[in-house]
């Protein structure tokens, strides 16, 4: 056990496996020499040599295309798109093709890959390459969806992602790189579709993941100091999504609030909350809230992109807004 | 280095060894009448057209005693596409067959000449104008029917239908709807077998409409880039749905397509079977033992319209009538007669024998079940 | 005002608008000769010309763009896409491209283009033809998201759509081009972003759009005869949605169905019940049902298929289970 | 109807008329020296290839005296653009400019070269490496700046940023951060032109590297198809990120690549400020008055890293070394004083020119104030 970065537990991850598993193979632009655009690759070049780490050109649709064709022949590859902007380019490969394949050709073909590729905003990076899109993956069966928020999910979950017999959209987050924590050493699973409660408590529940899931505890941890006491859930996975635990939590709670970095309309968030209001209906006392990115394209100013992201300090508002008594304390 | 047009690499001696290829009737489907010479001519359209690497020696295949048996074969398998076509038109109107029904009806001698080229162990990539691919490659015609019937004892479990034949053991790898998706994933499959370093070769299918749409050129490029063992086989049947190929590309033969990529290119006359086999053996042996892809576009027709659904009322009865004058099996059977490799009564055998095999395919489909509806979310994951 | 279908109401928006604005031209494969995949542009291509009715090649990204750069220069372009399964590969054009231009220069241009496209099941198109991906463009700011049920919003949709000053995904359904009604003559626009209630009713509202809206109404009249008096609403756009129209019934009624014809998990109507329990939370007596298409890729058999899609029957039986005193009557 | 590789056109008459070209340097990035000898070394480069159409006269710029005043002007371009780059570097690292931020430093002779063809109607479209396009244009440096600093007096009020400059007025159609995207865009911009029966042009803007993503060849194909307008400006700098041209594209000679559509394409030497305008020049004419679009590949180098967060380890010095000796700015300013058109006085009064409006623009950028945050959700929709 040692603290590593969200990076460097993604690094080791990818590591770990190729050196289990001579199947498992990289594919994407600039994943070698240069490391990767955000350098999750770095130093695997070195170590595994041009057969196994494979620069390719700028060509998103081809790089899925060569991931699923590979994976339809048994090998594992792990396609890095350089952001979730540019999967945008392979939505036909994700979805029509990677998503679809084991159902048509009725079992005879599984797709063994998975894509990794970070999103979100934050870095004035403008609005063609600060999208969140994770409800484009969710939405598809076929796909499994992980969203790890933390550097120790960040590996067990992409070592179980990389030994799924299934397509993985494999969500990073580039607000959360440079994060650290407690990472296990070697062989170190976290089960893909299982949320995690990062933090326990009575009074409300806020629901997120990735990048949302440290900031919702940090929200919470700061509500605990106005006396308010928030159990905080880290989906983990939207696709399988872990309702059970989202629901069992709000039956005690009685309130909810949902955080998503994208934009609110048919966001991932709707779907939370659609299932606490089935799962929970009788034990909610409030609305569940939702708080999520504004709903307009991403700005480049400061000034702006500032107030489009949703922040730990949103979160604290609405919780006091919803538990208006405990506001005093 | 060199680009297709610095080198005049073995152009010459291999016009040489090979026989004068018929160019496909004038005025057909889409192909601009040239102005130039004959020769010139010849070169414009590409037929026999080696491409920089060139493609080795011609195939092997020739109206021969010593080939009888085979040529029989090759026959006797374009006369089941055909067959099993007709039937699946008739299953279609009678509403035994749903979805969109491409048929390889007017295609059969290229469908027969290409595949027949591979080995059992190299893959294939088809589209959605998969039934003679299939049949070609070994699936039972009863297994396809019944597929197509949407039963459960289809070759895919009638989960997928006419689009999406599917046979793992025999490396079919499937037919796709999604115009130019399979030749992405062809080079997966060549990244695949480049890894583990085998002698194997992949062979994607696909029109010539689908050569406008990104994935063409990309996957090209990184075929090429890569050195995997592919052969893009262009099933050039002149039209897109309704569109004539000179309206969809600027550059409407599309074996010079791939000198973006210096990349083979070859035309070939489609409706001539042994022509198209001596080609495509070429690309594969490219393929296989040079790790060198490259493109070999067939000239043929597709006799009826794109889909069940289209009347092609976008052809004048002219030009179809100039390409059904040389219906590929009916050329073939001249040709094997001809030349005494092939007596009318095993003509009729063979005819009979296909149709024997369709009757068992449609009345196995007919009787099989279909899939239970419980079963709906079976295989959406594995 | 004459009888006609959804497919001849589409083709008349289209001849009357091109007729009344020579800026606006027709882009896509097979719309000219071949009158669409569909026939949706029958006779266009006689009357305007090749200059206004132009055939594309198969290359959905650049026929995308192509009408995205020539709205930039003040044309009024109308692209169809043969299905919305092959919209996927111009993703990249819909989401990076029109819907941010407007706002990433400053609204220094506009882009004011209509993207028409079929989507929907039902015709044992199998896995890459069926799907139903409303949600990748409503979740979307910038763009407009129209979704007709009817032939007369067919026509005063679409032509609100090409009028308007924002790019406008226009999302038609196979299941209903051969559907027939009303169609006022002429000058007939419908605004964008206002819900109709087709059916007035107190004591349960069912929400739907596109295809599910008829189904809605079909399923409300069955129920009128089992003494359940239902209200139907027809979203007819996503993006503007008409929430408070929604919401205003559902304070009505206290109960609510929404139905669609995609994936359950992560779809548009999962928006539509996070809006309901927002707006409506203090009125509801039952949580918000959904009924939408089973999460599979589309199966190609019709024993499966049949089972795979909502329909009016799933409706009846979800609205006599919320309202079981009624069921007796 | 005719490929490239048949017709030699007016090659030979052309390359009479041009003055002898320079390669670039042996052994700079991504170029694989060729084998060849020197004739055809001269034609693998693509130097001054016209491809089949032909490029038409060359261009009118020399080193004379009547040209005095232009040639100048053109030099103080390219030094407003790499003094506004140095500041812009400069304001990025003091953490006044965010985002990715992309610089034209090196290439300046090339978008010098190539803008200055255009009339103030055509239309560009850029990419995210677009500042230098911005300022040839006549946008001002002020507004450019204050777009970097995130300011509400940027050229599109601080909402694009570095990547996404843009101005109506001066048919600036914007800067992309999607590789590829622009030329797709591109394709509607030529439509809207032949529809309105304009005589205008479009210049679409883009890297080597760019030329393997599927936008490329789609958008080819359609300009070649419907004969668009469209000066396809590959900026060759010879790497995309870390990868070296020959890493990505099977065929590392840009200009070749357009051969898939029977598309003119040029290579020429991007440091040489008067050949990228001749090239530049011919290729406006043929799209102007002939409809014919083509592409000019131009050969160049970016000095410093892909962006400014990338210090650009994956090169060798050697390399740089090579590309540093041919700077645009010291080699054409060494041209003019040379052929005595630019006294030392001169140059240095164009050097503070340069200087004093990039001050004003780091000036009234810092002095600027930001957007409202109310005003977030202004221009959503129109
Ligand atoms: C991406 C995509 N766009 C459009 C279609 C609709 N479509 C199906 S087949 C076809 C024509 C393809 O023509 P071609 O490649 O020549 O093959 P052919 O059908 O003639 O064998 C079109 C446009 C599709 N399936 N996929
Ligand atoms: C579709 C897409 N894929 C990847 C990227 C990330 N990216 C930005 S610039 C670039 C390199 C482009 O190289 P080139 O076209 O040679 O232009 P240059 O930057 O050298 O001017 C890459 C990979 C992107 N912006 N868009
Ligand atoms: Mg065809
Ligand atoms: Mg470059």
């Amino acid at each position: 056990m040692a603290i590593k970065t969200y990076r460097e537990a993604l690094n080791e991850a990818l590591r770990e496996e190729m050196r289990r598993d001579d199947r498992v193979l990289l594919l994407g632009e600039d994943i070698g020499v240069f490391e990767g655009a955000y350098k999750v690759t770095a130093g695997l070049l070195a170590e595994f040599g041009d057969r196994r780490v494979k620069d390719m050109p700028i060509a998103e649709a081809v790089i899925a295309g060569t991931a699923i064709g590979a994976a339809m022949l048994g090998l594992r590859p792990v396609a890095e798109m350089m952001t979730v902007n540019f999967l945008l380019l392979a939505m036909d490969m994700v979805v029509n093709h990677a998503a679809k394949l084991h159902y048509m050709f009725g079992g005879q073909t599984t797709v063994p890959l998975v894509i990794r590729t970070p999103g979100g905003g934050g870095h004035q990076l403008a609005a063609q390459h600060s999208q969140t899109l994770d409800v484009y993956f969710a939405h598809v069966p076929g796909l499994k969806v992980v969203a790890p928020a933390t550097p120790a999910d960040a590996k067990g979950l992409l070592k179980a992602s990389i030994r799924d017999e299934n397509p993985v959209i494999f969500l990073e987050n580039l607000a959360l790189y440079n994060t650290r924590g407690e990472v296990p050493d070697g062989e170190y699973l976290v089960p893909i579709g299982k949320a995690a409660i990062s933090r326990p408590g009575n009074d409300l529940t806020i629901v997120g993941w990735s990048r949302t899931a440290p900031m919702a505890l940090e929200a919470a941890n700061r509500l605990a100091a106005a006396g308010i006491d928030a159990e905080v859930i880290d989906l983990r996975s939207l696709r399988p999504a872990d309702w059970e635990t989202v629901a069992a939590s709000v039956r005690k709670t009685t309130r909810a609030i949902v955080v998503e970095e994208g934009w609110l309309s048919f966001g991932p968030g709707a779907e939370v909350v659609a299932r606490i209001q089935d799962l929970a209906f009788d034990y909610l006392d409030a609305p569940v809230q939702r708080i999520a990115g504004a709903e307009v394209p991403a700005p480049y100013a400061k000034s702006l992109e500032r107030v489009s992201l949703p922040s730990a300090d949103d979160i604290v508002r609405a919780a006091q807004r919803m538990l208006p008594r405990r506001r005093a304390a | 280095m060199a680009a297709n047009q610095e080198k005049p690499p073995r152009r010459a001696n291999h016009a040489a060894r090979q026989p004068a290829k018929t160019p496909p009737a004038g005025g057909g489907g889409g192909v601009p009448p040239s102005r130039a010479g004959p020769a010139q001519e010849r070169r414009a359209r590409g037929l026999g057209h080696p491409g920089p690497g060139g493609f080795g020696p011609p195939g092997r295949l020739a109206f021969t005693p010593e080939h009888r048996e085979e040529l029989q074969r090759l026959w006797g398998e374009m006369v089941l596409i055909r067959r099993f076509e007709e039937r699946v038109a008739e299953m279609y109107t009678r509403a035994r067959i749903g979805g969109y029904t491409h048929l390889n009806i007017g295609e059969e001698a290229t469908v027969v000449g290409a595949l027949t080229t591979l080995r059992p162990d190299d893959y294939i990539f088809s589209n959605y104008r998969d039934h003679g691919h299939a049949l070609v490659r070994g699936i039972a015609p009863r297994a396809i029917m019944a597929e197509l019937f949407g039963k459960e004892t289809g070759v895919v479990h009638g989960r997928g239908g006419s689009m999406h034949i599917f046979d793992r053991e025999r490396r079919f790898m499937g037919g796709y709807a999604i115009v130019g998706g399979p030749l992405a994933l062809a080079c997966g499959a060549g990244t695949a077998i480049r890894y583990r370093d085998e002698d194997l070769v992949v062979m994607c299918i696909f029109g010539e409409g689908s050569t406008n749409i990104g994935y063409f050129h990309e996957s090209l490029n990184l075929a090429k880039l890569w050195r995997l063992p592919i052969v893009f086989l262009c099933v050039n049947n002149q039209y897109a749905m309704g569109a004539p190929v000179q309206a969809d590309s600027s550059v409407p033969e599309i074996w010079r397509k791939p000198c973006a990529h210096d990349m083979p290119g070859e035309r070939v006359d489609g409706m001539d079977l042994l022509a198209v086999c001596e080609a495509v053996t070429r690309a594969v042996r490219l393929a296989r033992e040079q790790h060198e892809p490259s493109l070999v576009e067939a000239l043929t027709y597709r006799y009826r319209g794109h889909s069940m659904a289209d009347p092609a009322r976008y052809r004048p009865q002219e030009e179809v009538n100039v390409w059904l004058a040389r219906d590929p099996i009916v050329t073939f059977r001249q040709q094997l007669e001809q030349a005494g490799l092939m007596r009318p009564e095993e003509a009729d055998a063979i005819e009979r024998n296909a149709q024997a095999l369709v009757d068992e395919a449609a009345q196995f489909a007919e009787a099989s079940p279909a899939p239970e509806p419980t079963d709906l979310d079976r295989w959406v994951y594995a």
